[in-house]
């Protein structure tokens, strides 16, 4: 995007008002996915496998078809033909796939079939009709056993050009990259270590289930509302695995219950709006909380190999890491991202990366907050934590000394440019928490954490209404405030009140095309299209106050909400607010609106360090969390609060993926913990409060520098916590989750 | 001209090249130009590729000008969450 | 699924009786709604006890010992002025099942019925020497909390069979009684281990001890090699360790996905130790 | 299957509705009364999303039948704010911003007002114990918790 007018002091964008659908979302009133209802609506219901690796050799459905209650009953023949593809490029088919099974069944809890009745209950009745014969086959769900030349494949010729010959078929794409000469750097350091990780799978969590309400016809129209963090990615998916054109599907978002990545794509939307056609009724789908554990996506695991040479002074003289991520029976786990992103934070000279993408008898991995990056800061930054340790450094210091800045060439390839890793440093080293004594039985950690953020295609539409106040259409779903931040932007280019302007967040069928809210590119991406739109807006007012006064347009400006004539020269009026021209627009050209739709591509990469205190009991291995404290740069803050919020939600995450969260399947394939009961997110008795610290280094690729901050705050929790939790217990934690019983085996271990 | 450097794990598709040589003003034409010189880059590219420009990571968009003398560096495609 | 609401134990009793299929009683809910909604269990009668007069209360009676009603609360437990000061083990293992929410619904009484060896209040009760009222068609029969459970989910009431009152001994002078659990979380989670001790002294040393174990084996166990380990000591560090030794033997656990073998061994003696620890204080009089 | 006819008081009016046995008080508040403000975020009592009082105690809707609400007396979130006043701790949720996607915030404000009803003193600790059947995803509870404590210290001085 052009750089033009950069701002830098600000009205409404740093300011911290209330967000604009606070009343509706502190009184019930919120729409959330599983809270519409339709005349006639049926109720829908998914059958299941019970085994993580099964050839499907039939499914009689007859029992549950000649059901009373029971509406339609949709398998695999249900859906469109969607060629196979391999690697990343046959998506569709994949997700296809993912929704529902065709001749295999491919981890627990994948789709067969489906049913709509007549009610929630008479749907979970009639799955019991449904009789399916499955041929069970071998099954492998570990990410390195899967990789071994006996494991079970799981699809042949799902692997891409990028995997070099020889390896197993469950490999599926390979990425290598870096720079220098890591033998000769190896040779340079005065201590070197190698060392293994291993992280587990973890969910998002959000706490809405995933839920949808479909309606379509054999005419090919359909309406689909759901709860999503892309509703045109939804559109276009669901249109594509049903035969349908994409322009017929027309999908509302709801209020979503939290994301995180896990609501990008599609699961039961698909089958809802097939049985939708089939019944020729609306239905709806509701998942219950096993399903989403059992069935939508979740993290990679990961297994990682990570050397680092560092010499006396604390100088990263080589790096290298091989990283294997686990994405479920799908191509897609984002090995590359992890080893793209794992050295990001330094200036080496000497550096390389291997990631390798692996398929197991798992669900499809989804996107989870900074995808892939978690898993390799926490090998790479535990490796430098044993570093600091063994050589008596200064763990700050020696990142400070490493640190990459703008010119430095990223260990992903290209030169930086203006970037705040060093800012979030020296933040973390001036900040009172740093030097804070710990008690006994205390260790204190810290990691910093890279994310590339993202643009995306971007849509906004600003419309003004004749007493002045604004309407401002975006399509990126409001995940964490994002209505007050686009309000906030808007406001600060139109010059009128923050609260006389209107977010809302529009369907498919009234504004162009958006991509989805991850990436952490809402603030960036519908936030820069909400400017422009505005900006585009003020140029129209422009011109109206320029035909009133009957000067030319380029003698007006537009200041503090009102025309005002750009000089002297342009002539000598009061200036015109932006009520006055609004007011009669309809007799002075017509309405006045504004419009942007583009891929920005500036988003700007992002840093921030953390410091974590953890106290370990000895005797039982239980950590508690006794101090966080979050440094991150934003870019621009735009609202503080909810950047504050994001930082806060991040490092809690962090906490659960470190501490407790894991996925924990069987020798029989299947999950054993789909509840939250045994799937343990941090609950509020556990956390400190979370402090923060927002680092404003303006992204040149932004009106406002804004950056995204949504992703990068999970991703130093792992690493800065297992530090935290290594130094208190005297033992290297090279596994997560740290859960107690994985502590005290270690403590054992070290005597 | 345009120096493309590659991710070292496409080596293999350029026989052992990792910096690559093309004329190109956009990034369309930069990835037309790769794989008019190296057929076999067609794969990679259409998996997903970013493109970094002076730094600045241009995820999907083809039409994104390349000024005389960038740092030019193909990317795998970023994805988010 | 019928649904019933009888008006007394004897009805309720005869209910169960003549019912076909699975039958579940329905006090809190906590357990029988969570196997209701993820179809483990649906039960094909139902009977809600809770419209059985008398069922909330909790009552001392004139020896001292506590009558509680089947369907009191952990919530009404924790709430109670008296109770927690004869029996804050029995109470504060109650109150560290499931959230506020959960403790709104939950029961003792519901808490042993589901069988769970890790089930929290069921150890604290058989330290506390709790019995509980049984009846049947043929009246009603007293059973000590240990003989309830007989494994996993399984009781030894019969078909007809339910409890009918919660019986709490007198307190007496000089005792003090104790729960812990391991979680690994603050809250919300099911114990991996758990520990409960209830012991009376003469001066400084025990003469009556009972210690149970929870989530360690196929019911909850009362180990008297705990209790012979710390009977006629003061709780010097070699009974402690006696005792963490006894804890740790009487273990027979399996691994699952809430714990190892290994930890779930060592911790039970860890646990058996702390829980002694403030039991004693407590029987002393000192605040713990 | 037989229904059950239930009547009881939401909010302090008098609804009434059909029941099947198997359908929690949640379902019936969702799907009957059409007050969708409780969610469904587990169905297992784990996760606080669905709290409600009933006589005055809080509990989790997801874990009470519809057909034990007969002569009940049921308070939800829709029933917080008097008429178009708010309640101050739905003033302060907003002002902390102590939500981002806002699904967990109907139990939240329910449990917390049936604490500083109990409690209007409470410590951060005691705030957090009461609040830990409470699943917030997005916040790491930081503004959550000082919102209820600070509305506490307002309430306080207000009376």
């Amino acid at each position: 995007m052009a750089l033009d007018d950069r701002k830098s002091d600000f009205t409404f964008v740093g300011t911290r008002p209330n967000r604009p659908d606070g009343l509706d979302k502190v009184t019930g009133r919120a729409k959330f996915g599983a809270d519409a209802y339709a005349p006639g609506m049926l109720h829908g219901a998914i059958l299941r496998s019970p085994h993580a690796h099964a050839r499907i050799v039939k499914i009689d459905a007859s029992k549950a078809e000649a059901h009373k209650d029971v509406k339609a009953v949709v398998t695999r023949a249900d859906f469109a033909d969607v060629p196979f593809k391999p690697g990343l490029e046959g998506e569709f088919y994949n997700v296809l796939e993912n929704v529902m099974a065709g001749e295999k069944a491919l981890y627990d809890g994948h789709a067969v079939a489906a049913v709509a009745a007549t009610s929630a209950l008479a749907a979970r009745d009639a799955l019991k009709l449904i009789e399916v014969e499955y041929e069970v086959l071998p099954h492998v769900t570990d990410v390195d056993k899967a990789m071994a030349p006996d494991a079970p494949v799981i699809r042949e010729g799902a692997a891409d050009y990028s995997v070099p010959e020889g390896m197993h078929p469950n490999v599926v794409r390979y990425h290598e990259s870096g720079h220098g000469d890591l033998e000769a750097g190896f040779a340079e350091a005065d201590l070197i270590i190698e060392d293994s990780f291993v992280t587990e799978a973890t969910h998002q969590g959000y706490i809405e289930p995933h839920a949808c309400l479909a309606i379509l016809g054999n005419d090919g129209k359909g309406e689909l509302w759901c709860t999503t963090q892309g509703h045109w990615i939804a559109q276009k998916t669901c249109a594509a695995l049903l035969g349908i054109e994409t322009s017929q599907l027309r999908v509302t978002a709801s209020e979503i219950g939290g994301g995180f990545g896990g609501k990008t794509t599609v699961f039961i939307e698909p089958v809802a709006l097939a049985l939708s056609r089939k019944a020729n009724r609306p239905v709806k789908l509701v998942m219950t909380r096993s399903e989403v554990f059992r069935a939508t996506g979740p993290t990679s695991s990961a297994s990682m190999d990570v050397k680092i040479g560092m010499k006396k002074d604390g100088t990263i003289s080589a790096a290298q890491g091989i990283f294997r991520l686990q994405g479920g029976a799908f191509p897609g786990a984002p090995g590359d991202m992890t080893a793209m992103c794992a050295f990001a934070p330094y200036n080496l000279t000497n550096v390389k990366q291997i990631g390798y993408d692996v398929m197991a008898n798992r669900p499809k991995q989804a996107a989870y907050r900074a995808p892939g990056a978690p898993m390799g800061a926490f090998a790479v930054e535990s490796v430098i934590d044993e570093l600091c340790n063994k050589l008596g450094l200064d763990p700050v210091e020696v990142r400070l000394k490493n640190a990459a800045h703008e010119g430095t060439k990223a260990s992903y390839g290209p030169t930086y440019e203006r970037i705040g890793l060093v800012e979030t440093l020296e933040a973390a080293k001036a900040h009172p928490h740093y030097s804070a004594p710990l008690k006994p039985g205390q260790g204190r950690g810290i990691s910093c954490g890279f994310w590339f953020n993202h643009g995306g295609e971007t849509s906004v539409s600003l419309a003004l209404s004749e007493d002045g106040s604004a309407q401002v259409m975006v399509g990126t779903p409001d995940i964490g405030g994002s209505r007050a931040s686009m309000a906030l932007m808007a406001a600060e280019v139109l010059g009128i009140p923050y609260e006389n302007i209107r977010v809302t967040i529009a369907d498919t069928a009234t504004l162009g095309y958006n991509d989805v809210s991850h990436g952490s590119r809402v603030t960036y991406a519908s936030g820069l299209a909400t400017i422009k739109a505005a900006r585009h807006a003020v140029e129209k007012l422009c011109e109206r106050a320029a035909a009133k006064w009957g000067i030319p347009v380029d003698a007006v400006k537009w200041e503090n909400g009102c025309a005002v004539p750009s000089g002297p020269n342009a002539g000598d009026f009061d200036p015109m607010p932006l009520a006055d021209i609004t007011a009669d627009m309809g007799r002075t050209g017509g309405p006045i609106s504004g419009h942007f739709e583009a891929t920005p591509e500036g988003a700007g990469v992002s840093f921030g360090t953390h410091i974590v205190d953890a106290e370990v009991d000895p005797e039982t291995g239980k950590t508690s969390v006794t101090r966080y404290t979050v440094i991150q740069d934003a870019g621009k803050a735009i609202h503080p609060t909810y950047v504050e919020g994001q930082y806060q939600g991040g490092a809690a995450q962090g906490i659960g993926w470190a501490l407790n969260e894991e996925y924990i399947y069987g020798e029989d394939g299947r999950l054993q913990n789909s509840i939250f009961l045994d799937y343990r997110i941090p609950v509020a008795s556990d956390l400190p409060m979370i402090d923060t610290v927002i680092v404003e280094v303006p992204n040149p690729g932004h009106p406002f520098g804004v950056r995204g901050v949504g992703e990068t705050g999970i991703v130093p929790p792992l690493a800065a916590i297992a530090n935290a939790v290594s130094n208190a217990a005297g033992v290297r934690m090279k596994r997560l989750p740290m859960s107690p019983p994985r502590i005290l085996a270690a403590l054992k271990d070290n005597g | 001209m345009v120096e493309v450097h590659l991710w070292s794990g496409l080596r293999s598709l350029t026989g052992g090249q990792q910096v690559v040589e093309v004329e190109a003003k956009t990034t369309g034409e930069l990835l037309r130009a790769l794989v008019r010189a190296h057929p076999q880059l067609q794969a990679p590219i259409d998996a997903g590729v970013s493109i970094a420009v002076d730094g600045r990571v241009i995820a999907t968009g083809l039409t994104e000008p390349i000024p005389e003398g960038s740092e030019v560096y193909l990317m795998q495609r970023l994805r988010g969450g | 699924m019928d649904y019933h609401s009888p008006a007394s134990f004897a009805e309720a009793s005869a209910l169960a009786a003549n019912a076909t299929g699975i039958t579940r009683f329905l006090a809190g809910g906590t357990d029988v709604l969570v196997q209701l909604r993820s179809e483990l269990v649906t039960p094909d009668t139902l009977i809600d006890i809770k419209k059985i007069n008398g069922v909330r209360d909790i009552t001392r009676n004139a020896d001292g010992s506590w009558t509680l009603g089947i369907a009191a609360t952990g919530a009404e437990m924790s709430e109670h002025p008296e109770l927690g000061r004869d029996w804050p083990g029995v109470v504060e293992a109650m109150d560290l099942i499931g959230s506020t929410q959960v403790q709104g619904r939950a029961t003792p009484t519901g808490n042993l019925c589901n069988g769970s060896p890790a089930a929290d209040s069921v150890p604290a009760m058989v330290a506390a020497g709790v019995t509980v009222t049984v009846t049947g068609r043929d009246g009603t029969r007293e059973v000590a909390v240990e003989d309830i459970p007989t494994g996993p989910g399984k009781t030894s009431l019969a078909k007809g069979e339910l409890i009918s009152a919660v019986n709490i001994p007198a307190r007496g002078e000089n005792g003090g009684d104790a729960y812990l659990r391991f979680i690994p979380r603050t809250e919300m989670d099911i114990a991996v281990v758990g520990v409960g001790v209830n012991l009376r002294l003469d001066g400084d040393t025990i003469t009556e001890a009972r210690v149970s174990l929870g989530a360690v084996a196929p019911t909850v166990l009362l180990v008297e090699d705990c209790a012979k380990a710390i009977i006629g000591s003061t709780l010097d560090d070699a009974s402690m360790e006696a005792l963490a030794a006894a804890a740790s033997a009487a273990c027979n656990p399996i691994d699952d996905k809430r714990g190892t073998i290994a930890f779930r061994t060592e911790v039970a003696g860890v646990l058996a130790k702390r829980a002694a620890k403030i039991a004693y204080a407590r029987a002393k009089g000192e605040d713990a | 299957m037989k229904k059950f006819h239930v009547t009881t008081t939401v909010n302090g009016d008098a609804v009434e509705y059909l029941c099947d046995p198997r359908e929690t008080l949640l379902d019936c508040l969702r799907d009957k009364l059409n007050l969708t403000g409780a969610k469904e975020g587990c169905g297992t009592g784990d996760c606080g999303a669905c709290s409600v009082t009933v006589d005055g105690r809080l509990v989790c809707s997801c874990l009470m039948l519809g057909v034990e609400a007969e002569g009940k007396q049921i308070e939800t979130v829709e029933g917080i704010a008097d008429g178009d006043i708010l309640h101050p701790l739905q003033k302060k949720m907003i002002e902390y911003a102590a939500l981002q996607c806002g699904i967990c915030t109907p139990g939240i404000l329910v449990a917390a007002k049936s604490l500083l009803e109990k409690n209007p003193n409470p410590t951060e600790e005691e705030t957090r114990y009461w609040l830990a059947g409470n699943l917030c995803r997005c916040t790491g509870y930081d503004k959550i918790i000082r919102a209820v404590m600070d509305t506490a210290a307002e309430m306080r001085e207000a009376s």
